[in-house]
C-alpha cells in the first residue's frame, strides 16, 4: 500500500524525528510513504476569512498531486493535517471557494475534494488497525504509563476534522495501549497549549501547559506523546515530564529505533 | 449488438422473458424505432442497437407490464431514470421487466447531420469515432460527437440507475452546462423572452408527438382530451393555445420529469421544448435543493413535499 | 407609464375559505375600500388552486391573479399553503421565463385578521395592473373583444 | 339542466344603498338556467326564507343563489332553508355582495356592475352543483391510549369514567413512567409516589379500564370511529393469574447484575424483576436475555420457589385484535443520550449525572436509599454544581433545537431539596435564562434563590475538568460579572434535554398521525386544536405533542379525554360531504395524491375496472369519506385530473373563473 | 468606510451569523485566554451587531485569541465567536496595512529549539 505524504516544513528540520521514525515504522507495518514532489508550505494556519483562497492554493496542490496519483495523502504534522483537511473540505463542499481554486490551478481536470486525507494515527487505526500493530509489536513498552497530548489542531472543529471524539477522544490512547504501554487519561489532554502566543507570550504559554502537565502527571503519567512539533516545543519548555512524538515510540516498540 | 442479441435469445429461450422490447430496423439507417420481438427469427433479422437508437423504451413497458410473464428491455443510462421514476409512480411493474443495462456513448441526432449540410443520405455507419456517411453525392464523414444530440450534451452520466445485467460499456458524454440555454433566456428582457418563446412556439402544430413520447406525461388519459377542465383539445387558432398547452404540459411533468430529451428529439418542429422542463428542474435545484427525478425510486418529489421554511413566490420577482 | 382610463382590468382572486376570504370579508365590515375589478372566489385551501384554474383565468381575459392563502404555518389543514407556495412559485417562475410580467401574478398569505392587509394588497395589486396595461400577452385575444 | 332561483337581499340598506338590487335582479334572470329572480329586504329573516320556499315550490327549483352577505355569515341558514324547501343543501350558493360589494364600493354604477358579475359566477357554479349527501359512519365505543405514564393513566381514568371502555398499551412491565422515577414534584413538593400510586391503583382496578403491559401496537388500520389495532404482547415468562407477586422469585434469582432501567442504570436488578416495588400489575416480569434459565437451560430457581407456581418459561408473544373508536396517544419522553457532550465528562466520572439520575439518588427507594452521596466513593458532597440546558436550545446539530420546558424548574427543586436537607451542602446553578412561566412556579424559583440561597450564575460550563483527587474542577462563565469562574464541585448535575420517546416515530407512522421533525407529534391546530391530531380520531396527551411539566401534562390528558369522549358519545359521524373523490377511470394509481393528503385519506385498491367495456386489474386511488377533510391538495398533485373536489369541483371553479372574466 | 459596512464586512469575511447567538456565555467559558482579553468572546458578537467596528478592531483580544476552536467546537448556536474575532484581525491587515509582529523583532525571540511551524503560524497570525 502506498500513499502520498505531505511532510511539511517542521518536519525538514526541527521535527525530523517525527518524520524519520514515521517512516520506518510505515516501511515495518507494510505500508509506504512516498513524498509529494516539491510540496509547498501550508501555511501553518488554516486561511482565516471565508473569503481567502491564495493561501489555500498550496493545500489544493498537494491534494490534487495525491488524486492524479490515485492515493490517500498522509500527513503526520497537526497543523499541515488541519489545514489541509479543512481546504479540503472547503473545496469538496463550498461551491465558490472550489470555482475560485480551480480558477486558479487550471488543471486539465478541476479539483472537487477528491482526495481523502489521513492523519497517521488514522492510517494505524482505519487501515492498519491497532490490533495489527500490536501482531508486529517486537519490543512491547509494557508498564510505561504515557499520556496522550492531543491539542487543539487535530480535534477541532470536529465537524471537519472527524478524527475523533473531540471532547473525549481515544485514538492515541488506543496507540498506546498497541504498544504495549499503559495510557493515563487526563482530562487536559485536548486543551490548548498556547500555540503561536509562545512567540511573543512566552509566559502565556508556559502557564497553560504547566497545567496540562500537572493533571497528566497528577493522574499518574510519565511522559507525554503528541504528533505536533508545536505543541512538543511549548510542553517541553515547561519541562516537568518529557514529551516525545508518538512516532518515536512506535519505532521504539517496532524495534527498529536505533540506539 | 450481438451480445444483446446473444442474451435476448438466451432468454427468450430459458423463459425467463416472453418477449423482447428494443428497437427494430427503420426504412432508413437512421430512423430504427421500438418494437417488441417474441422470436429469435425476429431478433436476427429486425433487431437494431446503434446510434440512432435514441428512443427512451421505459415508457413502452407501462403497456408491457400489463403482459403475460416477463419483458427484456433494453434501457441506456439515462433512459433508467425514466423507467425509475414509472416505478415511483406505479405506472410499470419492477416484477415484469428483465432489465438489461445498454452500453450508450451518447445517441444521433440526424437534424443535426443534416444541417451541418449533408444532403441525400443513403447511410450513416459508425467508425469508432467518426461517422461514415454515403450520400447520394458520394462519402463523406463526420465525428460521432458532432453529431449528438442535444440531451448527450448533457449527459446525466454513464450509471444505469437500475438493472438486472449489463451489457457494454457506457460513456459520460456530457460538455455542455446543463442549465446555459435556460440562463441565456432567463437573462433577456420580457419582450425578447416574450419573443422567443412567441417565435418557438410558433412552430408547434399540435400533433402531440412530445405528448406521446414522454415517459412521464403517461396518464391515462390526458387533461386535454378529458372534459374535466373544460380544456378539450382544440385546434389551434392562434399561439396563445400553445403556450397553454406547453406550460399545462410542463407543469404536469414538473418534479417528475427526468430530463430525457424525448419531447425535443421528436418535436418535428424542432422546438426546443426541454427548455420547459429544464426550466423547472433549474427552480426545483435552487428553490429546494438538487432533485433528480428518478434518482431514488422512493423519492416522494419536489412537488408533493414542503419544509416550512420554502422561499416565497414573490422571489419570482426579487430574482428580477 | 400613463394610465389609460378606459381599461377597466378583469382581477381574479383566491382566497382560501378559512384565513383569506375571512380576511376579506373584514375588510368589508371594516368598510376598508378597494377598486371593484377586483373579484373574489372562494377556496377551501390554498392548495385547491390548481395552476390551470390561473392559466383559465388569463385565457378567458383577467389582467391580473392573485391567490390569497393561510399564513404558512397556520393553515387550516396543516399543510395544504406550503404545497400551493411551491406551485405558485414554479409557476410564476415559468411564466416569468416565458415573458409574461411577473406583476400580473401574486400570492398573499392574509389571515382572517388582516382585513387591513387584504384591503392594501389588493389596492396595490390594482395599481400594479393598470400600471401593466391590458394582458396582451398570454390572453386568448379572440376572448378580448 | 338546472333550475335556479336567484335571490337578491337589500339587507335592509346595507346592500341596497350602494348596489341597485332591482337592475341586478333583472341582468340576472337571461343567465343560462336562471328560472325566477327576485328581491327582498331582508333574505335571512322567517318572511325572507318563506319566500325562497314558496318560490321552490312555485318554479321547481332546483338551485338556488342568495345574493347577500358572507356565506360565512348565512350559508348554513340557507342551507337549511333549501333542506326545508325539500332540495339538497348544497345546491345553494352564496354571491357576497355585502362584504366583498357594497360595502367596500361608493360608486353605485360600478357596486351593481360587481354585483351582477358575482351573482353570475355563482349561477355559473349552481349550474354545475350536485347535491351531496353527508355521509355516515358508525362509532366503535371503545378507546385506546398509547403509553401508560401520567398522561395515559389521567385520559384513560377520563374516559373510563365518562363510561367508556378503555385500554392502555404499555411497553414496560407497569405502568407508571417517567413520574414514577421522580422523588418529589414541582412547585408543591409532595412526593410523587405518594401522589401517582393512588392513580396507578385506580386505573387498575378501574372495571372499564384493561391494561396490557410489556405490551406494543403492531399494526392500525381503520379510520376515525373504526381503528382495528393489533396489539403484541410480549411473553412475561410468568402466568399472571397465578402470581400472587409475593417477591420470591427476586430475591433467590441469582442473576441480579443486570442495570435497573427504573433506576437509570445507577443500581442492578435481577433477571426476574418487577421494575419498581409499587409496580401494577404486580406481576414480575423473566428478562430472557439476563436469565440463566434462558442462556445456558439450567437454573429454573425461580420455578422451584414460586409456591403458585406461576413461572412458564414456554410462554410466547400473543396477539390481540381489538376495534376502537378513538386513540389516544400518550408516549411520552425520555432523556437525550449525553455521549455527545464529552466536555461535562458525564462518561468520564461517576459523579456527573443527570436530574433523572439525581432523581433516583435523592428517592429512598433508590440505588443509595435517598442519601445524596457522591456515586464514585460514597462520600457526601459539599458542593454541587448544576449545569442547564444540556443539549436543549442548540442549533449545532448535537442537541436539540427546543427548550425542554421543566429543567428550570426541576433544577430549583432539587437545589432548594439539597439546601434543606443538607444545609452545609453549596450549590451553584450556571443558567442561561431562567424560565418559569406558570402558576407559582416564579415564587417557587425566587424562594430557592432567597429562603434557601442557592447560588445562580448566569453563564454557561465550558468544561468539567475530573481532578486527580476525584473532584471535579467545573470552568465556566460568569456573565454578569464577567469573570470566568474555576469552581471545584464534588458532584456535577446535568439537565440533560427531553426528547420523545423514540418509538413515536413508528406509532405515528401506524396511525398516518403527522410529526415533526423533533418527533414531536404535530397538533391539528396550533392554537385551537391542540390536543388533536390532524388525523381524525387521533389524540395527543402530554409529551408526545412537545415538552410539558406534570400539570400541563394531566391538563392535557384530561383534554384529549374529553376530545375523545366527545367522539365515543356519538352514535354516527357525519362526514363533510365536500371530500375529493376520484375518477377511477381516469387514475393512474401514481400515487401523487396520497403523498400530499394530510390526513391519509386516501389508500390504494387492486381492483377490476371496466373501462368502457374493456376489463382491466389495475391500481387505483380510493378516498375515505370519513377521513377526508375536503382541503383539495390531492386534486392539484394528480396528474390526470382524475381526483377531484366535491363542491368545489374543476369545473365549478373553472367556470367561475369563466363568468368573471367575461 | 462606515460602520454598518465594517460590520457586513466582518460578517462576509466569517461567514457568521451573530444573530444566531442566544448569548449563554459558552464561548467564554471556554476560552483559554479569556482573562488576557478585554473583550471577551461573548462580546464579539454583541460589538459586530451594534456596529462597534472600531473597538473590536483595537481590542487586545485580536492578538490574544489562541485560535483553538473550543468556543467552535462548543458553541450550542453554531455562531463561532474565533471566526468573528479572525474577521476583525483581518479587517485590520488588509485595510490598515498593520502588523503586530515585524521581522525585526523576530531575532530575539528565537531560541535553538522554535520550530518553524511557531514561526509560519505566528506570522500568519500577526500580519500577512
Amino acid at each position: 500500500m502506498k500513499y502520498s505524504y505531505y511532510p511539511g516544513c517542521t518536519l525538514k528540520t526541527k521535527a525530523k524525528d517525527l518524520d524519520m521514525y514515521a517512516r520506518l515504522s510505515a516501511k515495518e507495518l507494510g505500508f509506504e510513504l512516498e513524498e509529494i514532489e516539491n510540496w509547498q508550505c501550508c501555511g501553518g494556519v488554516y486561511p482565516l476569512g471565508a473569503d481567502e483562497i491564495g493561501s489555500k492554493l498550496s493545500s489544493v496542490r498537494a491534494l490534487n498531486y495525491a488524486k492524479e496519483k490515485g492515493q490517500d495523502l498522509v500527513t503526520l504534522c497537526s497543523a499541515c493535517h488541519h489545514v489541509i483537511k479543512r481546504v479540503n473540505d472547503d473545496i469538496k463542499n463550498v461551491e465558490d471557494i472550489r470555482n475560485r481554486a480551480n480558477n486558479y490551478m487550471k488543471l486539465e481536470e478541476p479539483y472537487a475534494g477528491e482526495t481523502e486525507v489521513l492523519h497517521f494515527l488514522e492510517v494505524l487505526r482505519d487501515r492498519v488497525g491497532f490490533d495489527n500493530l500490536k501482531k508486529a509489536v517486537k519490543k512491547p513498552l509494557t508498564g510505561r504509563k504515557i499520556a496522550a497530548y492531543y491539542g487543539c489542531l487535530l480535534l477541532r472543529p470536529s465537524k471537519v476534522l472527524a478524527f475523533d471524539n473531540p471532547e473525549n477522544p481515544t485514538i492515541i490512547e488506543d496507540f498506546i495501549k498497541a504498544i504495549g504501554a499503559t495510557p493515563v487519561v487526563y482530562p487536559y489532554r485536548n486543551e490548548c497549549c498556547g500555540g503561536y502566543i509562545s512567540l511573543k507570550d512566552g509566559e502565556k504559554a508556559q502557564n497553560m501547559c504547566e497545567k496540562i502537565m500537572e493533571s497528566a502527571s497528577g493522574f499518574g503519567a510519565e511522559m507525554l506523546i503528541t504528533a505536533c512539533p508545536l505543541c512538543l516545543y511549548n510542553l517541553n519548555k515547561c519541562g516537568k515530564l518529557p514529551v516525545v512524538y508518538f512516532t518515536e515510540l512506535l519505532a521504539e516498540a517496532l524495534g527498529i529505533k536505533e540506539d | 449488438m450481438q451480445k444483446i442479441v446473444e442474451r435476448a435469445k438466451e432468454l427468450l429461450a430459458d423463459g425467463t422473458v416472453n418477449r423482447v422490447l428494443g428497437w427494430k430496423k427503420g426504412d432508413m439507417c437512421f430512423n430504427p424505432e421500438p418494437a417488441f420481438f417474441e422470436t429469435a427469427e425476429d431478433l436476427d433479422e429486425n433487431f437494431v442497437y446503434g446510434g440512432f437508437c435514441g428512443a427512451n423504451l421505459s415508457k413502452y413497458m407501462i403497456d408491457a407490464s400489463k403482459l403475460e410473464g416477463k419483458t427484456l428491455v433494453l434501457l441506456k443510462p439515462c433512459d433508467t431514470y425514466s423507467f425509475n421514476q414509472l416505478i415511483n409512480e406505479h405506472r410499470v411493474d419492477r416484477e415484469k421487466a428483465y432489465i438489461i443495462g445498454v452500453g450508450c456513448k451518447g445517441k444521433l441526432n440526424i437534424e443535426t447531420i443534416k444541417q451541418s449540410g449533408v444532403k441525400g443520405i443513403l447511410n450513416i455507419t459508425e467508425n469508432g469515432d467518426m461517422l461514415n456517411i454515403e450520400t447520394l453525392y458520394g462519402n463523406t464523414e463526420m465525428k460521432y460527437s458532432d453529431a449528438l444530440l442535444e440531451r448527450c450534451h448533457v449527459c446525466k452520466g454513464k450509471e444505469h440507475k437500475i438493472y438486472d445485467e449489463l451489457i457494454g460499456e457506457s460513456q459520460d458524454t456530457s460538455d455542455r452546462e446543463r442549465f446555459a440555454e435556460v440562463e441565456k433566456i432567463e437573462k433577456m428582457s420580457p419582450e425578447e423572452k416574450f419573443a422567443f418563446f412567441q417565435k418557438e412556439l410558433s412552430k408547434c402544430i399540435r400533433c402531440n408527438a412530445c405528448r406521446n413520447v414522454c415517459p412521464a406525461c403517461s396518464c391515462r388519459k390526458c387533461v386535454f382530451d378529458s372534459t374535466k377542465f373544460d380544456s378539450s383539445q382544440k385546434a389551434n387558432t392562434d399561439s396563445f393555445e400553445e403556450k397553454m398547452f406547453h406550460i399545462i404540459r410542463a407543469f404536469h411533468v414538473a418534479g417528475r420529469c427526468t430530463d430525457c430529451g424525448e419531447c425535443s428529439r421528436v418535436c418535428p418542429q424542432g422546438i426546443p421544448l426541454h427548455l420547459f422542463n429544464r426550466k423547472f428542474i433549474k427552480d426545483i435545484n435552487e428553490f429546494y435543493g438538487e432533485y433528480q427525478a428518478g434518482a431514488d425510486v422512493d423519492a416522494k418529489g419536489p412537488l408533493t413535499e414542503y419544509t416550512f421554511g420554502d422561499c416565497e413566490p414573490s422571489i419570482v420577482k426579487e430574482r428580477g | 407609464m400613463p394610465i389609460n382610463k378606459e381599461f377597466k382590468p378583469k382581477i381574479v382572486a383566491f382566497c382560501c375559505n378559512w384565513c383569506s376570504y375571512a380576511g376579506a370579508d373584514l375588510a368589508g365590515s371594516s368598510r376598508l375600500a378597494y377598486p371593484a375589478d377586483v373579484k373574489i372566489i372562494k377556496v377551501p385551501c390554498s392548495c385547491r388552486v390548481n395552476p390551470m384554474f390561473i392559466l383559465r383565468a388569463f385565457e378567458k381575459g383577467a389582467d391580473g391573479v392573485i391567490m390569497c392563502g393561510c399564513h404558512p404555518g397556520d393553515c387550516h389543514y396543516s399543510t395544504g399553503n406550503y404545497y400551493a407556495r411551491r406551485r405558485m412559485t414554479l409557476l410564476f417562475s415559468m411564466l416569468d421565463y416565458m415573458g409574461v410580467e411577473n406583476g400580473r401574478t401574486r400570492v398573499e398569505w392574509v389571515s382572517a385578521a388582516e382585513g387591513v392587509k387584504f384591503s392594501t394588497t389588493m389596492n396595490e395589486f390594482v395599481e400594479k395592473i393598470y400600471s401593466l396595461g391590458e394582458n396582451v400577452r398570454l390572453g386568448d385575444l379572440r376572448c378580448k373583444k | 339542466m338546472q333550475r335556479i332561483g336567484v335571490f337578491v337581499c337589500h339587507c335592509g340598506s346595507n346592500i341596497a344603498a350602494t348596489v341597485d338590487v332591482k337592475k341586478v335582479v333583472e341582468m340576472v334572470k337571461t343567465e343560462p338556467g336562471v328560472i325566477h329572480a327576485e328581491d327582498y329586504q331582508y333574505m335571512c329573516s322567517e318572511a325572507g326564507q318563506a319566500k325562497i320556499i314558496e318560490a321552490v315550490k312555485e318554479h321547481k327549483l332546483n338551485g338556488l343563489v342568495v345574493c347577500s352577505c358572507s356565506p360565512r355569515m348565512h350559508e348554513a341558514t340557507f342551507r337549511k332553508c333549501a333542506e326545508r324547501a325539500g332540495i339538497n343543501p348544497y345546491m345553494v350558493e352564496i354571491a357576497n355582495i355585502r362584504e366583498h360589494c357594497s360595502w367596500i364600493h361608493k360608486d353605485m354604477d360600478e357596486a351593481t356592475e360587481k354585483a351582477v358579475i358575482l351573482a353570475r359566477a355563482a349561477i355559473a357554479k349552481v349550474n354545475l352543483n350536485a347535491p351531496l349527501q353527508a355521509g355516515e359512519s358508525g362509532v366503535v365505543k371503545r378507546a385506546l391510549v398509547i403509553g401508560g405514564g401520567i398522561a395515559g393513566i389521567q385520559t384513560a381514568l377520563d374516559i373510563a369514567d365518562a363510561g367508556f371502555p378503555v385500554d392502555i398499551v404499555e411497553k414496560e412491565p407497569s405502568i407508571g413512567g417517567r413520574m414514577s422515577q421522580l422523588d418529589k414534584t414541582f412547585p408543591t413538593l409532595d412526593c410523587s409516589a405518594c401522589i401517582l400510586t393512588p392513580k396507578m391503583v385506580e386505573a387498575a382496578a378501574h372495571p372499564n379500564i384493561t391494561i396490557h403491559t410489556y405490551s406494543e401496537v403492531e399494526n392500525v388500520s381503520g379510520f376515525v370511529g373504526n381503528f382495528t389495532v393489533e396489539i403484541r404482547k410480549k411473553a412475561r415468562s410468568i402466568d399472571m393469574d397465578k402470581c400472587t407477586g409475593c417477591g420470591l422469585c427476586q430475591e433467590k434469582c441469582p442473576m441480579k447484575k443486570t442495570p435497573s432501567e427504573f433506576n437509570r442504570g445507577l443500581g442492578n436488578r435481577s433477571a426476574i424483576y418487577t421494575p419498581f416495588a409499587q409496580a401494577i400489575p404486580n406481576v414480575p416480569v423473566i428478562d430472557r436475555n439476563a436469565c440463566l434459565k434462558f442462556k445456558t437451560g439450567k437454573c429454573g430457581i425461580c420455578s422451584t420457589v414460586c409456591a403458585a407456581g406461576a413461572i412458564d418459561y414456554t410462554q410466547v408473544d400473543t396477539m390481540v385484535t381489538e376495534k376502537y373508536g378513538a386513540i389516544v396517544v400518550a408516549t411520552g419522553f425520555d432523556m437525550i443520550k449525553l455521549d455527545k457532550y464529552d466536555e461535562y465528562a458525564y462518561s468520564q466520572s461517576k459523579d456527573v449525572i443527570t436530574s433523572l439520575e439525581l432523581e433516583r439518588v435523592m428517592n429512598a427507594a433508590g440505588p443509595t436509599k435517598g442519601h445524596l452521596e457522591r456515586l464514585s466513593d460514597g462520600k457526601a458532597p459539599k458542593e454541587i454544581v448544576f449545569i442547564q440546558c444540556v443539549g436543549s436550545r442548540c442549533a449545532d446539530g448535537r442537541g436539540k433545537g427546543y427548550c425542554s420546558k421543566i429543567c428550570c424548574m426541576y433544577t430549583a427543586k432539587h437545589a432548594m431539596l439539597i439546601r434543606d436537607k443538607y444545609p452545609d451542602v453549596n450549590v451553584t446553578v450556571f443558567y442561561i435564562d431562567v424560565r418559569t412561566p406558570g402558576k407559582n412556579f416564579d415564587e417557587f424559583y425566587r424562594r430557592a434563590v432567597e429562603n434557601y440561597g442557592v447560588n445562580y450564575v448566569k453563564g454557561q460550563v465550558g468544561k468539567v475538568i475530573p481532578q486527580p483527587d476525584g473532584k471535579l474542577l467545573v470552568q465556566g462563565v460568569d456573565l454578569i460579572d464577567n469573570k470566568q469562574i474555576l469552581k471545584e464541585a464534588d458532584m456535577v448535575v446535568l439537565a440533560a434535554a427531553i426528547e420523545p420517546n423514540p418509538d413515536v416515530r413508528k406509532i405515528a407512522t401506524m396511525l398516518t398521525a403527522s410529526i415533526d421533525n423533533d418527533n414531536f407529534l404535530t397538533e391539528a391546530h396550533a392554537k385551537l386544536r391542540p390536543v388533536e391530531s390532524p388525523t381524525a380520531g387521533i389524540f395527543l396527551s402530554g409529551v408526545c405533542q412537545g415538552p410539558k411539566d406534570i400539570p400541563e401534562t394531566v391538563a392535557q390528558a384530561g383534554a384529549a379525554a374529553v376530545k375523545a369522549i366527545g367522539l365515543l358519545a356519538k352514535d354516527k359521524l357525519m362526514t363533510n360531504p365536500c371530500t375529493a373523490k376520484s375518477d377511477e377511470l381516469l387514475c393512474n394509481g401514481c400515487s401523487k395524491c396520497a403523498n400530499v393528503c394530510p390526513y391519509g385519506a386516501i389508500s390504494y385498491e387492486v381492483k377490476e375496472i371496466n373501462d368502457h367495456g374493456i376489463r382491466e386489474t389495475r391500481r387505483v386511488a380510493q378516498v375515505n369519506n370519513a377521513l377526508c377533510q375536503g382541503c383539495g391538495a390531492c386534486t392539484v398533485a394528480c396528474p390526470s385530473g382524475a381526483m377531484d373536489l366535491q363542491g368545489f369541483s374543476n369545473r365549478q371553479i373553472i367556470a367561475e373563473v369563466d363568468a368573471i372574466c367575461r | 468606510m462606515s460602520t454598518v459596512n465594517k460590520a457586513e464586512l466582518i460578517k462576509e469575511i466569517s461567514g457568521v451569523n451573530p444573530l444566531k447567538c442566544m448569548k449563554c456565555g459558552k464561548c467564554s467559558a471556554s476560552c483559554p485566554s479569556f482573562n488576557e482579553m478585554d473583550i471577551k468572546p461573548h462580546q464579539f458578537v454583541s460589538y459586530v451587531v451594534n456596529g462597534d467596528i472600531e473597538a473590536l478592531v483595537n481590542s487586545a483580544s485580536l492578538t490574544k485569541c489562541l485560535s483553538c476552536f473550543a468556543c467552535i467546537e462548543r458553541c450550542p448556536r453554531d455562531v463561532k465567536p474565533a471566526k468573528l474575532i479572525d474577521a476583525a484581525r483581518q479587517l485590520v491587515i488588509r485595510q490598515k496595512g498593520e502588523t503586530m509582529l515585524s521581522p525585526n523583532e523576530i531575532p530575539e525571540l528565537l531560541d535553538p529549539e522554535t520550530p518553524q511551524q511557531l514561526l509560519v503560524s505566528a506570522f500568519r497570525r500577526y500580519r500577512r
